[in-house]
């Protein structure tokens, strides 16, 4: 809890985001980067398809998405059963992991996309050159690829981050606000403007919005300090 | 003559009812648009174009009227939501209070306490009997009873106070399911609906004839079909 | 019992219009191959095909003994253990130079021993970016470039080098010392080294064999020696017709070295050490005059006496004279029709040979 | 109005969602173009500032953007007077206007970022060699940037439409829900889902899914076809 | 009154380590000014200023009258009229190779004529992609892509022309009919040109004026016979010392072009049709050889009677005989410190001089 102005604010839904926004934002690279490769390699018309499904979750309003991954992702569903097969406990809503399952796949296209973007205008001849160097195919990707898509990944963390922080539906719906436990701040700041508790709306908005113009202008001066220019 | 008239979410469906007898009878036009009653007062409160206003509780539309966006002595209760404890799963027809006491599911749908009236009624409930503290952890929020009732209705909660509007409509995915406790009227305060003619809506004769409308015992029959009472 | 190093195959490869379809080839391989043939005769597309960095290659290649590409499965060109200079550099843009050269030196193959400190810098400083080395490579001069690329290429060890017009943006006082720093790298580590250029006095002074394009199809393939005895070789086209002579180096007289062939002697006023013995020079047809008796008072120094063995008209008034030097070497000299008449050049005739000046190719 | 498996579709939020997307796509690129090439362009450290400012929108909820927006573009306050003055008559919110407005601001991340970084990787001496053919700025970025970010303005229009598309608090704020006006098909399958008429619901979201599935690979399948790889 | 087309100024850009400092320098703008210097010295770098492409380009450049750069103030380089070839080439990639050449040619400015369809077609057929033009630039070949720059350039009509190492990729066949295509279009269009190579025999073949670098710094402005004149020019650095004579060429004899040059008549067995009748012939030193007597029984064609008017000793047992020719040009020959002992080589001696070969430059 703090004071600010004489109004009392709860932290915890801040860190709770700040912690969902971080693990998806790290998922979603980790994730994304390979899938992003394999569609920029892609020659076939499937590349196509692929593209446009990366591009779906962004087509469904947050809200009816969280609705179709509860009936997913509910206890008694098969993804469940599937995880329980593997050993997993637990349920998938109304918990931290749900948030980040919701938050990864509403994300994805932010992810996937500037990657890939960044992946195909990498220089054949750069790869040519690192193979003849006795680079192989996963050497060449981390030496030469990462760091020349370093743009791409600050597009693509940048959005991501951003976007998981704003989400609403999606962690609305699947996190079941839990104080404590799935209450992000996007919510809590819902839930201030529909009590009328305007005041702590506007400080928490406050808060978030100089965060992120933070945390943003840091990330991208150090991109711009560190950052390499191709072609 | 044409009215737009901002309604509570929860009621969307009731009010449609009402609306398609009431164009037929009178040759007016409604337009109904539907929010949750914290995002249409804000809305009103800033020029929205609205000629009434349903609220989901009391609060909000007499903050209107404080406002001064709302016309004085057009403010009545026009429908007070029932709770019942609904679930697919616990026998809780008959032992209501054994299966909360109990408390052996995993998780307990509530809609908001603080956003929706239906959530504060339950918890209130709750805490009256002496039950909150031992379900207390096992409670997810929905941000709205319709949210708190999808919980329940994708089983991701296996039990959850919900709107009797909700289990008794013919059309809805758990009629005739499940069992449903109605909880006793006399265990909460009502949850007092209230409807007022905003500003705007001063002149208009759509409007003024909805609301007498809204008050003929045929409407409060239909009202009454949809699991609200009307006192 | 252990075969020479040798690399076969066939190779096609369609490229829109283009096709390169090589034709059986075979090729030894050690000292240096050179790719010749006109721009866009397809010497690059080749080269690439050879190193396995284009998937759509089809074909077959063997290289001492092992299958690098059947049909169109093909060996990773990683895997290939080759080393290549591109024709335009390619440098990596997010590394400084030395990262740059580091890149190859950290992925040596299991077995191979990193160069020393001291071979390092000696190529560096050979290659003469020594004080470039902290640098982005993001703008390097277009010779800086190449120069790079080169020795990012040597340091890493490879098995084989390929190297496409790597000197083309060079001065020629950097071209002569990259030239002299490849043949040492080449000689020293035994690596063979395949190389294009478009410039015959390169060929001359790096090939062992030459490897002629045209319109995507190998020519033929030919040693130096063959490829420098026909007097219709694209070699000549720019400066004409040259014969390459051998001989035995001596020590200096004078400020002159003395190559021994059979009984002559030609004098080369070249100012290098030559440190090899044997000794191979160009001689250009249009350097080498002819004269019927064997003139005193003059400046040329290298006299011999042959006899012509062969007249071959030119066309456009020129006549190419093939000689026969006392130790049996051919030697070409290029005349006038005019003067071919008026010093009734025939086969049989003995005459001198008067050569101006001299190149030492090795 | 369609019927699909017996079930009443209404199809006007379809087309206004569509409508609204596309005019939000169009206004994005118009100005986001300019905008991402300036600061492409910049090389003071204001555009880090400014890069951060860009990516704002994304971090907050977007009902709590729209809530700010309400504030904003509320018909009695400056933004409104300011266009007054220039002639402007009528309403910011409550009407396309507003929804555009409010997508355009929510999805301006989305169009900047891709454009950014698409202007940023165009190799300098192209644009030197355009000048000495005597192509003058705008002529350069016309002739040469355009056609070379061709990826970039790809994924910024998908992005920006399928964004807009399934955009959902920002609209339900500033639009106000009004049928026939300003309810896009997002609001609609959210109140079809509040209303329990789930079939409806899962039908709509179904079209909009194959419809943009659709869409989008037509859309990436021409960019294959007809892209050019730069580097 | 016109004053003649001059470039003057004083140009500064730092670049990291690097620092041109031009100098003040001076340049007249007709004919071909080259360039030179070694890899790194700054060429491209001050082409690049000259032209307006580097926005941190300080000092002065004034054009024909006009200010070109004053302090940090530039000229937009579009508003400069100037083509540029790169040493990359820089083709638009999304164009093909037709709409990289009309991408100058729709932005001619006022008042200048589109170029006939016969005359693109000709520098196209000439410049040798007319079966290229609606391909992908992409997958050209080094030289293709060399090929397409130029001809852009060139279609693009203007007022200067600068070329960056223009014919580095290209085969020597190539090279030679895109120097005569250049001296063409620069004679017909009286283009000046700018031009960066770092091959003598271009310099000698094209040049009017020669701009010597080192080191960020221009050295000297020499026309190409001062340049020619100076023994340790860097222009000779390769091929050695070089003269220039110049001459009237009449009409062919026997397959003999003879250039008459006062008294004396050189015999060219170049086969080229001469079109102009004042031509520019290039001797190198190391091809004139020195003879007593005018030898009668020998296939060199061109003798010439000369007087020594200076030995230069050249260190490495070489000497530089300056001769002085009847019409009063000057000739060099290289002989070896032995042949000049021997010849009894002494200043005021008359001897004759041998050219071997000899090679038209203009
Ligand atoms: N991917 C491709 N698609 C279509 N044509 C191609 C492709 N790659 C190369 N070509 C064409 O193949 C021909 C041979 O190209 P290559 O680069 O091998 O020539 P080169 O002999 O190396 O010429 P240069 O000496 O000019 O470098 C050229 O005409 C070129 O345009
Ligand atoms: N932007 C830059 N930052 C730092 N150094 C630079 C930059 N641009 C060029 N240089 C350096 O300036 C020097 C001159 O470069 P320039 O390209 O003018 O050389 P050049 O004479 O054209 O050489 P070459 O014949 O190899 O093309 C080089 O050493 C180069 O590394
Ligand atoms: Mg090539
Ligand atoms: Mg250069």
């Amino acid at each position: 809890m703090l004071e600010i102005f004489g109004t009392e604010i709860n932290l915890g839904p801040i860190w709770l985001t700040l912690e969902v926004a971080a693990i998806t934002t790290l998922v979603l690279l980790v994730v994304g980067t390979p899938l992003a490769w394999w569609m920029a390699q892609m020659r076939s018309s499937n590349k196509v398809f692929l593209e446009a499904l990366v591009a779906l979750p962004l087509v469904l309003p947050p809200t009816v998405l969280g609705f179709y991954l509860l009936i997913i992702f509910n206890p008694t569903g098969p993804v469940t059963e599937f995880l329980r097969f593997f050993g997993f406990e637990g349920q998938l809503t109304f918990s931290k992991t749900g948030l980040v399952i919701g938050s990864v796949i509403y994300s994805l296209p932010f992810a996937v996309q500037p990657l890939m973007h960044a992946f195909e205008a990498i220089p054949q001849r750069l790869l040519d050159a690192a193979a003849t160097l006795r680079a192989g195919v996963l050497d060449r990707f981390f030496s030469v690829v990462l760091p020349l898509s370093q743009r791409g990944f600050l597009v693509a963390a940048t959005l991501t981050f951003a976007h998981t922080v704003g989400e609403f539906g999606v962690v609305l719906m699947v996190g079941g606000n839990i104080p404590g436990e799935t209450r992000m701040v996007s919510i809590d700041i819902f839930d201030h403007v529909e009590s009328l508790e305007y005041d702590q709306a506007h400080i928490l908005s406050a808060m978030m919005l100089v965060f992120a113009l933070v945390v943003l202008m840091l990330v991208y001066g150090l991109n711009r300090r560190f950052g390499v220019k191709v072609g | 003559e044409t009215a737009n008239i901002a309604v509570a979410a929860n009621f969307t469906k009731t009010i449609e009812a009402v609306g398609k007898v009431f164009e037929k009878e009178t040759g007016h036009h409604v337009k109904f648009s539907f929010g949750p009653t914290g995002k249409l007062y804000a809305q009103i409160r800033n020029g929205a174009p609205f000629d009434a206003f349903f609220g989901a509780d009391e609060r909000r539309p007499k903050k209107t009227i404080e406002d001064g966006n709302g016309v004085a002595d057009s403010y009545f209760v026009y429908a007070q939501g029932q709770i019942v404890l609904y679930s697919a799963k616990f026998p809780v027809k008959d032992q209501p209070l054994d299966v909360l006491k109990a408390a052996e599911f995993n998780h307990l749908a509530v809609a908001n306490p603080k956003t929706a009236p239906y959530g504060e009624r339950a918890v209130s409930y709750l805490k009256s009997k002496g039950l909150y503290d031992g379900v207390k952890s096992k409670i997810v929020n929905g941000e709205s009873i319709a949210h708190a009732f999808q919980y329940v209705v994708t089983r991701n909660a296996e039990i959850g106070f919900v709107a009797m509007s909700q289990v008794v409509d013919p059309q809805s995915p758990v009629y005739g399911k499940g069992q449903y406790w109605v909880v006793p009227q006399t265990d909460y305060k009502p949850i007092n609906q209230g409807a007022l003619i905003t500003k705007r809506g001063k002149d208009n004769e759509a409007v003024k004839a909805f609301m007498k409308f809204i008050k003929t015992p045929k409407a409060i029959e239909i009202i009454k079909q949809f699991g609200y009472n009307v006192s | 019992m252990q075969n020479k190093p040798m690399m076969h195959g066939y190779l096609k490869l369609k490229l829109g219009e283009f096709e390169l379809d090589s034709g059986d080839f075979s090729l030894d391989l050690d000292g240096v191959t050179v790719l010749f043939g006109r721009s866009g005769s397809g010497k690059s597309t080749l080269l690439r095909a050879m190193s396995g960095l284009d998937k759509r290659t089809q074909g077959i290649l063997v290289v001492n003994g092992k299958i690098w590409q059947e049909g169109s499965r093909r060996m990773a060109p990683q895997a290939r253990n080759i080393g290549f200079v591109f024709q335009d550099a390619a440098l990596f843009p997010h590394m400084t130079v030395r990262q740059n050269l580091n890149y190859g030196m950290k992925r040596l193959p299991k077995g191979v021993a990193e160069l020393s400190d001291a071979e390092f810098n000696e190529i560096v400083s050979r290659v003469g970016i020594a004080d470039k080395l902290d640098r982005a490579v993001t703008y390097l001069s277009g010779g800086e470039r190449q120069r790079v690329a080169i020795a990012r290429a040597l340091l890493s060890r490879p098995d084989i080098l390929c190297m496409d017009e790597p000197l083309s943006a060079l001065d020629w006082r950097s071209k002569s010392e990259l030239l002299a720093l490849i043949e040492d790298v080449v000689a020293a580590y035994k690596i063979p080294l395949l190389y294009i250029t478009h410039s015959p006095a390169e060929v001359e002074r790096l090939a062992d064999r030459v490897v002629f394009m045209h319109d995507g199809k190998i020519e033929t393939v030919e040693t130096l020696q063959e490829a420098l005895a026909r007097p219709d070789s694209p070699l000549f086209a720019e400066e004409g017709v040259v014969s390459v002579l051998e001989g035995l180096s001596m020590p200096m007289e004078a400020g002159l070295h003395p190559v021994v062939m059979g009984e002559d002697r030609l004098w080369l006023s070249d100012l290098s050490e030559l440190t090899q013995k044997a000794v191979r020079v160009r001689v250009l047809a249009r350097d080498v005059s002819i004269a019927l008796s064997d003139p005193k008072d003059l400046s040329i120094i290298n006299h011999f006496k042959t006899t012509i063995c062969e007249l071959i008209p030119k066309g456009e008034h020129r006549t190419l004279v093939r000689l026969l030097m006392a130790d049996g070497q051919k030697l070409f000299a290029e005349v006038t029709n005019h003067s071919a008449e008026r010093l009734h050049l025939r086969v049989g005739k003995t005459v001198f040979a008067l050569i101006k000046s001299v190149a030492v190719t090795e």
